[in-house]
């Protein structure tokens, strides 16, 4: 059994170098390769019944590396080997003039700008809101509990209808998207900002009172710092639903451009290496968002002196 | 020029070529047009977009259409670009199914539904199947954007359109001969589709009659030159595709397929082709598309004019 | 003008209501003063509907929903069983089991929690939109496909949640154990996990809302001819509007109480929080 | 003049396991610039008392007013100083942040925070440790910042609760040197909770001694020292006839256990 | 026999605004059965030496062992119980729930723990407290519960920050004699740090005193008060001189300010 290591243990000073490597690419390296090496596992069990169909069909039994080869490199496979996503990954982003149609960087783009958008929308919308609800007794008990109802209304349900609604009055383009993704975006920024604005404590609380502070003042100087770390980490959650907001938001909107069209129209061939390659993108444009999050968040609570 | 917008029922392919051709060409600028082409999606319903003031016309199903009409929003078919139906079901050879009479029971078959379904469900009620499961009917799976139900043999039978989901079950590398399909021509329960549709009220106002025929008469130009024309047709819908998604063959082979169900259309609706269509859904048994024989449902005033 | 001065005089008039019930303490009147925000946020709906004659199509009223509720409610309860109850609910508590067993087996290894929670928030990051599909492709078109949509979902928030909450003690509280030299397991369980149950629930309540539009949103991907999601798609083609706000209500009513539910075992679980004690 | 009158004061705490009788009938009154201590047994209420006082607590029955005014008005007024029984120092401002925050609300300049915060770090003793963070300072350090804090903005009545508990015999007496060259010079009321009996007669006009089970007051004693007090002042007699009296009284308030 | 030696050992803190010698040079043996108080102005560093004795801090200089192996192994051992200078509660558990918790710990017995659980809530006058949970007690109660969870599972070496910081004279005189009687009956190792020079006398078998920046050892006090100490021992002559030495210790270490 192991034990939990007493402070001054974890302080243990290691070369620099090791440290770096320890703390930095290594573990994550060890994990990727690990997840491709399942990954090309899955793909080989998944692709080799069509594989087998497809020998069967043409009469020529397939001997076990030609089986692998031939479930590394179909065109449309249950799961696509990771070197085909990675090639289409490249193609899209570096194979293509980046104002081209099939570039992943345009498509990327596209998509990105509402979600900016519609995530500055969405949580200042969840902030204000939490800040009324904190101060207010009826925001409390009324708004909560519709804000969760909201959350639950399927909006790719509605999402074709917003835009239906909001381009029979005119708004198209970057607006209807934006505003679904500001609609997924507030949630998890509200219910973290109404935690984290409520997490001082009493005594925290009570010096401010014997100050006669205001509320404004009780809010700037101890309700929004203790906040901090809750609003980051719900930036971080609602920076993504943004993102899966505008794609939603794209995926009825005349499938035009984007890459929730990409993913769709992806779909509708059956182009999986397609799908994937628009997922791979996506995925990494929000974990870029969540990292420039992060970093923010660390410099924030470095000049706060909450990080230690 | 005169502003005017065209709603599609589904995204950027060479089913629309010839309003793409109409645009691409100048056709509609020679008739003083300005049309802006709107890409469809699953979860976008034309006739919505249509009652929505989103669009002033519509391609959309004649099912679907009397279907809306029943439920109040009356819309009117214009004009009748495509003659003959390109919907079928694929089934593959090794799930035994010989005959649609027989053969069906206890079978899985893929539809789809956002109002697509209800030539399925009328055809299922003229061989007097359930469609509610259980061995003595059919078990109905919502189909989505692809063929995989096929590939992946989670059901019998999918339904394809013959320029579309038909060449891409091919394209997976199933050959024709492992494949059975029932074209709803051939069953004789075949209904119109991709048909033009406005709202009545619109019929009323002189200028935007004008407008109208205007565009009927130009749609129509560039339905016969895609018609003749099937690679640069193609070549045209593959320059207006945003996506970029789209691949050349694929496009080619599906604009020589429509063109077969263009071909005996001059854009005025055929009576006959009408009343056939109100039987097939009247004869719903049970639960039947329409309850009534619709009135006013179709207008033969735009294309008169527009073709005389 | 009539018609926007009548809406902001109803909406003004609820909301001083509210103010004066506002005041009395009891989980009653935090009922009521819900209640009369909503039933006045479908009183205005009614009113503009009515005022400027929206068209049906376009969105329905508050009554035709109501009425097309009640005449549809076998049909809602068969689709509120096989999406609610069979692919969220199940998604979900699959998925918050495997993302807490999962936040401890990494949490013993600082070498995987460097290596996994990047490719964690990478993968949270996957919109739901493009797993679908391969969800279903994978597990077939019944419910199974939706559960696992849903276990994808919510694992990461859930996970995330838990591993910073595990790390939420403060150095006293370590420190303390320490003297005690607690094994790794007694002060997980003694310490740890209770530290990190604000924060866990933080993760299953954002995620209880999450594996709804999961659970829904996978049905437009293939699914059986039932289902709220399957409904939602095909009455919006048959422009069965009441129909498809009536789903949508019947979801917004199951997430709400979903929700309450697991805030009220929050309540009971952290009692001892701050945020709990006000 | 009176400033704080306490008649029948009451406060009642529901617990999980019945309710807890913090305070039950106390009867008070302090005089303006009275220097007035608290000392009983520990739970014996006189952190709840000096809570009431200053409007933290709500009497469950009985009535109290400051300056002629209920207490939450006089809270507005921004009457009180207030340290508490934990040093409770903000974790993301720095000491000198800390003991700026309160000037910062109040609305002082940024030239006159500087110079009170410099002011008051001097008092108690932590020049040059105003850019420390407050977890890397000791415990005493923390609580002379939290009383820095409390005295940096000049309020008319101070409430303390055991400020000097944490520190050593010598800065305890340099620090109650300060405090009460402080309160004769600017005339403050002091509400002052220690443990120390020689503490609370060197400091205090009067000392109320408290008892638990109900929170109740056993004795005010009044004491005839004079108000300059040399440190010396604590061998005389009179002084060790106070403490007398009081570790009587706190015996009473022990006796029934 | 040598239970705790220290040699030469110096702990530096890095800080934002350059670095902290919290402990120089530190030098010190403590036999079995000692019983030893720190004493030293605030910030001096008697937290932190007490820390790195239970391995809660590594020193950054010189050697340290306790029972003759490193102090981490010792812990390992749970050789220490430890009161820390804030009570530290864990607030999910009751006053109960937090004494019983070393114990569940290391495996006690259901019964046994029950048994010993209520022994040192008697034994620190928190009996009927038990239920409450740490939020719902005054400050000194919730002190006086972390002595009794660091009472509860018999340690051999006894770690005390303060213990007695936040009592009044009457309950700390009781738990002083309670405290002997223990440490005399049990034959255990002390390490004590207050700042009342009458209650390191009183205690103590030796009393360390202690000077800060850095901090250091500047005197170490033997005291040849016998074991056996009825609380008249503090009026005797010897208890005067002793606490006389100490105080001139103290004022040493103040003397370069
Ligand atoms: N984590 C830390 N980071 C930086 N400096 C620290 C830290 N902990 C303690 N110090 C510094 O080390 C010195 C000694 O602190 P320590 O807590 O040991 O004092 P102490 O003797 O216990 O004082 P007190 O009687 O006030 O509790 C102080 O100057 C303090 O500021
Ligand atoms: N929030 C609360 N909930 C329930 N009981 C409480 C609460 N606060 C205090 N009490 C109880 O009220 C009584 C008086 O507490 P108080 O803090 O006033 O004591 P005190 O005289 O300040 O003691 P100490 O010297 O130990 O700080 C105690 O029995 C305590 O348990
Ligand atoms: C959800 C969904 N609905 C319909 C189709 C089928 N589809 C593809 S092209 C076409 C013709 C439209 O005029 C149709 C009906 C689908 N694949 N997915
Ligand atoms: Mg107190
Ligand atoms: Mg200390």
């Amino acid at each position: 059994m192991t034990e939990i290591p007493a402070p001054a243990l974890r302080m243990r000073r290691r070369p620099a170098l090791y440290t770096g490597l320890m703390q930095g690419l290594f573990p994550v390296l060890v994990v990727l390769m690990a997840i491709i090496g399942v990954w090309y596992l899955g793909a080989f069990f998944l692709n080799s019944t069509w594989a087998q169909d497809q020998a069967a069909r043409a009469g020529q039994p397939l001997g076990f590396m030609d089986l692998v080869s031939a479930t590394m490199t179909q065109d449309r496979p249950v799961l696509p080997a990771p070197h085909q996503v990675a090639a289409g990954l490249w193609d899209g982003i570096f194979g293509q003039k980046i104002t081209s149609k099939r570039s992943l960087v345009w498509h990327g783009w596209i998509t990105l700008a509402p979600t900016l958008l519609g995530f500055a929308i969405g949580s200042l919308a969840g902030i204000l809101l939490a800040v009324g609800i904190v101060h207010s007794r009826v925001m409390d008990m009324s708004v909560m509990p519709w804000a969760i109802a909201s959350q639950t209304v399927p909006i790719v349900a509605l999402a074709p209808m917003v835009i239906v609604v909001l381009s029979s009055m005119g708004i198209t383009g970057l607006i209807p998207k934006a505003l679904i993704s500001a609609w997924l975006s507030f949630f998890p920024v509200l219910v973290g900002m109404v935690k984290g604005l409520r997490a001082p404590d009493r005594m925290q609380l009570d010096l401010m009172h014997s100050w006669n502070a205001g509320e404004a003042q009780v809010f700037w100087r101890l309700r929004l710092p203790s906040a901090m770390p809750y609003l980051f980490a719900s930036l971080k959650v609602a920076v993504a639903a943004a993102l899966v907001g505008t794609i939603v938001g794209e995926l009825p909107g005349g499938a035009s451009a984007g890459l929730g069209a990409r993913l769709l129209s992806g779909s509708y061939y059956g182009q999986t290496i397609q799908i994937w390659s628009a997922l791979f993108m996506a995925a990494t444009l929000a974990a870029g968002l969540v990292l420039l999050i992060g970093v923010i968040e660390r410099i924030t609570l470095r000049r706060m002196g909450l990080a230690r | 020029d005169d502003a005017l917008t065209l709603q599609l029922k589904w995204v950027t392919q060479a089913q629309f070529g010839g309003y793409y051709v109409a645009k691409d060409k100048g056709f509609y600028k020679e008739e003083g047009l300005d049309v802006t082409i709107l890409p469809g999606g699953p979860d976008i319903a034309p006739v919505q977009v249509l009652a929505g003031g989103g669009a002033d016309v519509t391609v959309e199903w004649m099912p679907a259409a009397l279907a809306a009409r029943e439920k109040g929003l009356p819309i009117v078919n214009i004009a009748q670009p495509f003659k003959s139906s390109g919907m079928m079901l694929t089934c593959l050879k090794e799930s035994g199914i010989t005959d649609p009479k027989t053969d069906f029971k206890g079978k899985t078959l893929g539809v789809w539904f956002s109002g697509n379904e209800f030539p399925f469900l009328s055809w299922m009620a003229h061989l007097g199947l359930p469609t509610e499961g259980g061995p003595d009917g059919v078990t109905v799976l919502k189909q989505g954007f692809n063929v995989d139900p096929l590939l992946q043999k989670q059901a019998a039978c999918i339904s394809t359109m013959t320029y579309n989901e038909y060449g891409q079950v091919l394209d997976a590398g199933i050959k024709p001969e492992d494949l059975v399909t029932f074209k709803y021509e051939d069953q004789g329960v075949a209904t119109l589709e991709d048909g033009l549709y406005v709202l009545e009220e619109k019929l009323g106002d002189p200028a935007m009659e004008d407008k109208l025929v205007r565009f009927v008469r130009a749609s129509m130009k560039g339905w016969k030159y895609a018609e003749e024309h099937p690679e640069e047709a193609a070549e045209i819908v593959m320059e207006n595709d945003e996506t970029g998604a789209q691949t050349i063959e694929h496009q080619t082979r599906m604009a020589q397929e429509i063109a077969k169900l263009t071909a005996g259309s001059n854009g005025a609706l055929e009576e006959a082709d009408y009343k056939r269509t109100v039987e097939t859904l009247l004869a719903g048994g049970s639960d039947p598309v329409i309850a009534k024989e619709p009135e006013g449902a179709w207008t033969h005033q735009i294309s008169d004019k527009a073709l005389q | 003008m009539t018609a926007a001065l009548s809406i902001l005089a109803v909406w003004l008039g609820a909301m001083g209501l509210n103010r004066r019930i506002a005041r009395n303490e009891g989980p009653l009147y935090a009922i009521i003063v819900a209640a009369i925000f909503g039933i006045t946020l479908l009183v205005l709906w009614e009113m503009v509907v009515r005022l400027y004659h929206v068209a049906p199509v376009i969105l329905p009223a508050p009554s035709a929903i109501g009425k097309s509720l009640a005449a549809n409610l076998p049909l809602l309860w068969g689709d509120f069983v096989q999406t609610i109850l069979k692919g969220a609910v199940v998604g979900w508590v699959i998925g918050a089991l495997a993302a807490i067993l999962t936040a401890i087996a990494i949490d013993r290894s600082p070498f995987l929690q460097r290596g996994l929670l990047p490719i964690g928030n990478f993968v949270a990051a996957l919109p739901i939109v493009g797993i679908a599909p391969i969800m279903v492709m994978w597990f077939g078109f019944d419910w199974h496909s939706k559960a696992a949509v849903v276990v994808i979902m919510v694992f990461f928030p859930i996970l995330v949640n838990t591993v910073a909450g595990l790390k939420a003690t403060d150095s006293l509280q370590r420190d303390l154990m320490a003297t005690w030299s607690a094994g790794y397991w007694p002060s997980l369980l003694k310490m740890r996990l209770p530290a990190a149950m604000p924060f866990i629930f933080n993760g299953l309540k954002i995620t209880t809302t999450l594996a709804l539009i999961g659970a829904i949103v996978a049905e437009f991907f293939g699914s059986p001819t039932r289902g709220m999601g399957f409904r939602i798609s095909t009455a919006v083609g048959q422009l069965n509007l009441p129909l498809v706000w009536a789903e949508i209500a019947v979801a917004a009513l199951a997430g709400t109480l979903f929700y309450g539910i697991v805030a009220l075992i929050e309540r009971r679980v952290t009692f001892w929080h701050p945020s709990q004690r006000q | 003049m009176s400033i704080i009158t306490a008649q029948n004061v009451s406060l009642t705490f529901p617990t999980n396991d019945g309710p807890v009788h913090a305070l039950k009938d106390v009867d008070l009154t302090i005089e303006k610039g009275d220097f007035v201590s608290f000392i009983g047994p520990s739970g014996c209420g006189k952190t709840t008392f000096l809570r009431t006082i200053a409007a933290l607590e709500t009497p469950t029955g009985g009535t109290l007013s400051v300056n002629g005014m209920p207490p939450d008005e006089a809270r507005k007024a921004r009457a009180y100083g207030y340290v508490f029984q934990a040093p409770g120092l903000y974790p993301w401002r720095t000491i000198s942040g800390n003991i700026s925050l309160p000037l910062e609300i109040m609305g002082f300049s940024r030239s006159d925070r500087a110079e009170r915060v410099a002011r008051v770090l001097e008092m108690v003793e932590l020049s040059g440790f105003g850019g420390k963070f407050p977890w890397q300072l000791s415990g005493g350090m923390q609580q002379r910042a939290s009383i820095a804090r409390a005295l940096s903005f000049d309020a008319d009545i101070l409430l303390m609760d055991e400020p000097f508990g944490a520190l050593d015999e010598i800065v305890r007496d340099r620090l109650n040197a300060a405090l009460l060259e402080l309160w004769d010079r600017t005339g403050k009321t002091i509400g002052f909770v220690t443990h120390s009996i020689p503490e609370a007669v060197y400091l205090s006009t009067k000392i109320v001694v408290m008892s638990p089970r109900p929170g109740r007051i056993t004795r005010v004693i009044e004491s005839p020292l004079p108000r300059q007090r040399p440190l010396e002042i604590r061998d005389t007699p009179e002084f060790i006839e106070i403490a007398q009296q009081v570790r009587e009284g706190l015996r009473e308030g022990h006796s029934y256990d």
